[in-house]
């Protein structure tokens, strides 16, 4: 018998990080629909191809998230020199590798800080970033960007990584382990956490698979599906399993990048281990004709780039689908019939990037 | 990793889309995304990719501008999105979506900034 | 000096002290925060800069009835702390208490804003989560002393917390909630990072909200005022404990997330059942016996 | 169950020096590869303007006659592409960030 309100959920709220809509149907505090709406920073960025040159297209892909920023510009490389076609050195697909898995461990753990925050953890939150800040640091030592790594390029890497460096990452990768264990330790084992997140947004794994859910999102439902397994760049030459959970909770999805968090410093010490010497880019030549599609695991699931070209120094077509934007559907399942008091938790489990999904 | 979209593309007519997805979505694949673009005589390419055990497939067919073409979100909830995108971006008629934002999913300062006619 | 004239200087420096006292209790509690998260924090005076500045803005309400609730919050709240501290009946000052609060959640509800309003809701629902517990404290304080005035249970020979040790415990439990500390801080929080921005304050601003932090600072100082009557036998004593017991709440604030409403219910009136009633219980028949 | 699971974490932080720095109090440190603005020597620019074309921002502007080189700093991007396209290695990437300005032109 209770009286229906609509809470207007964002664009602009405390707790989401980018501008999303949600006009929220409750009942007292249970929320009976969700309806989205996006389009509040639609950029243009994919209408960009007609003015920009193919390998400045690189500079605006890396620019597309501040997060997965380095998969942006790897994923537009590849697809490039697909195009051309161009073959990358092995030392430059190494240092991808390991430039995109330092991406990844700084996104998860910004991930993760948002999340405490999203259930009212401040502290949580301020420690999560506190290491994620080493992360940034050593990126930037390596990069000469923080967020935006600004180190690839069609044809290979734009700076090399001296071999002394590669193991100082991973001994600061060593001594950085304990420390995140510490902290992930709070997000699986403390009560209030849990309490938070177990049984909060169940996404079965059928709904996973027919809704197009990716990443850890798809994961924490049970399906074990990490376009990394594709064998791009480096990681045909590195051992790693997709992290699965199968209870398909909010509690499963930050379980996964947790362990993702771990998996990726792992990935580090495989690759800097094996990394061969040589050429760090071959030079580009040609204009790019045809089309390539290229599917890469970014921290928020896997990005699909579809370039067209036509053969002269402008490509035709620069489709990007980002991983939020296949998520968004399986995010409205996951809203209904939840509590109003999980609805941050909710929305910021599938780890929303707007800015990403709008280019 | 190579993959061309000529290698995966699979090229049909606009009115075998809905049965060839639903094929599709009964052997358990995976709608990645949809994409449109302009061709050389001005009519759209859509180029729907499909994924299952990490093999993917694209469905594409060209249409003219002004087409209607019919949505696949009955079967494919998550396509929803894409069509609006679709139909916002380039002003490609899509037919009985699901959730049919009726064009204010993006609002552009030029409308359909993508199509053919605002080259 | 007679007894009155005693009671009516420490009413005045109530008046005057409790805000200032509240006011660098907030503070503390904000460099404390920051230490705990590896930040730096704000100077120790932080607080009276908010409040002056928020003085300072436009006066901006959705309706006139809103500032006049929120004014008798603060008026009732200054009226409970300066009760209490006269030495006055506990009841009178309990039931005083809920009035406050009651005010607030009535110029929350004015505002017609869906978060406020939830959060108003989320307030009273607190309010019955806490209540049962404030009101065993009065009785396990009543049974152990046989005086229901402030002024005779302070007076007690006996340290009270030797009688009373559930209660007391249970009562830390509560304040987390009228602290609104994690993980209790459902209505409204500290940081306005919640699904409800900030419940039961967002439509408040600029003086209406400097009014609402003062009143705060005079309930917290109160809160802890009653903290120290379980240990008034040692005034010293009962000043160091309220002083850790706001310790222990900022360290619970810093390594909990904030539970559900239910969680919250269920939780405070267990405690409330089991620690506060069988408190009572023993005390009831150790003293009758 | 375990409760206040972070409790050992922050008592321990309370002993510690705080992880932020008093910015710009205390000066941030660069690393050597910091990408922070471009530079130019103009001793050796030939303006041949290939920096202004290669820039995806459109941020360099350059002219010949007068022998002018100008870079708006807040349309810079700091991707590094002009540094690298410099026939004269004249461009610079410099470690420090541009200082702040009030206005915006």
């Amino acid at each position: 018998m209770s009286k229906r309100t609509i809470i207007p959920f964002g664009p602009q709220h405390p707790v989401l990080p980018e501008p999303i809509h949600l006009d929220l149907v409750l009942e007292d505090e249970k929320v009976v629909q969700a309806i989205p709406r996006i389009g509040y920073v639609h950029r243009g960025l994919e209408k960009l191809v007609e003015k920009q040159e193919y390998a400045n297209m690189v500079y605006v892909a890396e620019r597309i998230c501040g997060i997965c920023s380095f998969i942006h510009a790897q994923t537009c490389s590849q697809a490039i020199e697909d195009l051309l076609p161009i073959e990358v050195p092995e030392r430059a697909l190494y240092l991808r590798t390991i430039w995109a898995e330092m991406s990844r461990t700084h996104s998860h753990l910004l991930w993760l800080g948002l999340m405490a925050d999203a259930f009212g953890f401040e502290a949580l939150f301020m420690h999560c970033w506190r290491l994620r800040e080493k992360i940034l640091d050593m990126v930037e030592d390596t990069a000469g960007g923080r967020v935006i790594f600004g180190s690839c390029k069609v044809g290979g890497v734009r700076v090399d990584i001296e071999d002394a460096k590669l193991k100082d990452i991973v001994i600061q990768y060593n001594d950085l382990e304990k420390e995140i264990k510490e902290i992930t330790d709070v997000f699986v084992e403390d009560y209030s956490v849990k309490h938070r997140l177990v049984d909060v947004g169940v996404m079965s794994k059928e709904d996973a698979h027919v809704l197009g859910a990716v990443g850890p999102t798809m994961r924490g439902s049970g399906v074990a599906k990490d376009m990394r397994t594709l064998g791009y760049a480096a990681y045909k030459y590195l051992k790693f399993e997709p992290v699965v959970e199968t209870a398909g909770d909010c509690y499963a999805r930050t379980k996964v990048r947790i362990r993702e968090v771990f998996q990726s410093i792992d990935l580090i010490r495989q690759a800097v281990a094996q990394i061969p010497g040589g050429p760090i880019a071959v030079k580009v030549t040609g204009n790019p004709t045809g089309s390539s599609f290229q599917c890469v695991e970014q921290a928020r699931g896997d990005v699909a780039y579809y370039l067209k070209a036509n053969g002269t120094k402008n490509l035709e077509r620069f489709r990007v689908r980002t991983p939020t934007f296949a998520n968004i559907p399986p995010l409205l399942k996951m809203l209904g019939g939840c509590e109003l008091a999980d609805v941050p938790v909710i929305v910021l489990s599938i780890d929303p990037c707007i800015s990403c999904t709008e280019r | 990793m190579i993959m061309r979209h000529e290698d995966i593309a699979i090229k049909i007519q606009p009115e075998e889309l809905v049965g060839k997805v639903s094929g599709l979505q009964g052997d358990g694949c995976r709608l990645v995304q949809i994409a449109c673009s302009k061709t050389k005589e001005n009519n759209f390419e859509l180029v729907y990719s499909f994924e299952k055990d990490y093999k993917f497939c694209n469905l594409t067919f060209e249409v003219p501008p002004d087409a209607e073409v019919e949505s696949i979100s009955s079967m494919c909830f998550s396509a929803f999105l894409y069509e609006n995108e679709i139909h916002d971006l380039f002003g490609l008629k899509i037919k009985h979506i699901a959730v049919d934002f009726q064009g204010t999913l993006y609002e552009t300062a030029v409308k359909y900034p993508m199509s053919v006619e605002t080259k | 000096m007679t007894t009155t004239a005693i009671t009516a200087i420490i009413v005045i420096l109530y008046l005057i002290g409790a805000p200032i006292l509240g006011g660098i209790l907030a503070g503390l509690d904000r460099i404390i925060t920051a230490r705990m998260q590896g930040r730096y924090g704000p100077p120790v005076w932080q607080p009276f800069y908010d409040v002056l500045k928020l003085m300072s803005k436009e006066k901006a309400a959705v309706n006139k009835t809103q500032n006049f609730y929120v004014f008798c919050f603060l008026l009732f709240m200054i009226f409970t702390g300066a009760v209490f501290f006269a030495g006055g009946d506990l009841l009178l000052v309990l039931f005083a208490l809920t009035l406050a609060s009651i005010f607030l959640v009535l110029g929350a509800f004015s505002s017609n804003s869906p978060y406020s309003f939830i959060g108003a809701e989320r307030e009273l629902i607190q309010t019955m989560a806490y209540e049962p517990m404030v009101l065993i404290t009065a009785a396990g304080m009543y049974l152990a002393t046989k005086s229901f005035f402030v002024a005779d249970i302070a007076a007690f020979s006996t340290p009270l917390i030797y009688y009373l040790p559930g209660i007391f415990i249970g009562f830390v439990y509560i304040l987390t909630i009228k602290f609104r500390k994690s993980p209790f801080d459902l209505s409204t929080s500290h940081h306005a990072h919640q699904e409800l921005v900030k419940g039961l304050t967002t439509e408040f601003s600029g003086p209406t909200l400097a009014m609402i932090e003062i009143a705060h600072w005079y309930e917290n100082i109160f809160l802890l005022g009653i903290v120290y009557l379980f240990f008034a036998f040692n005034p010293l004593l009962g000043v160091i404990v309220a002083l850790l017991t706001y310790f222990l709440e900022i360290l619970i604030d810093n390594s909990n997330a904030r539970v559900t409403w239910q969680l919250t219910m269920k939780s405070a009136w267990i405690v409330a059942a089991t620690l506060g009633m069988a408190n009572l219980i023993i005390v009831f028949f150790k003293l009758s016996v | 169950m375990a409760f206040l699971k972070l409790a050992g974490t922050v008592t321990k932080r309370m002993g510690m020096k705080s992880a932020c720095y008093m910015y710009p109090v205390v000066a941030r440190e660069f690393t050597k590869t910091t990408r922070g603005h471009v530079e130019l020597d103009s001793a050796d620019c030939i303006y041949c303007g290939l920096c202004q074309r290669k820039c995806p921002t459109k941020a360099i502007e350059v002219n010949r006659q007068e022998k002018n080189w100008t870079i708006q700093p807040l349309r810079c991007i700091v991707c590094s592409g002009c540094v690298d396209v410099c026939p004269k290695k004249c461009l610079r990437m410099e470690n420090t960030y541009s200082s702040s300005v009030t206005s915006k032109f």
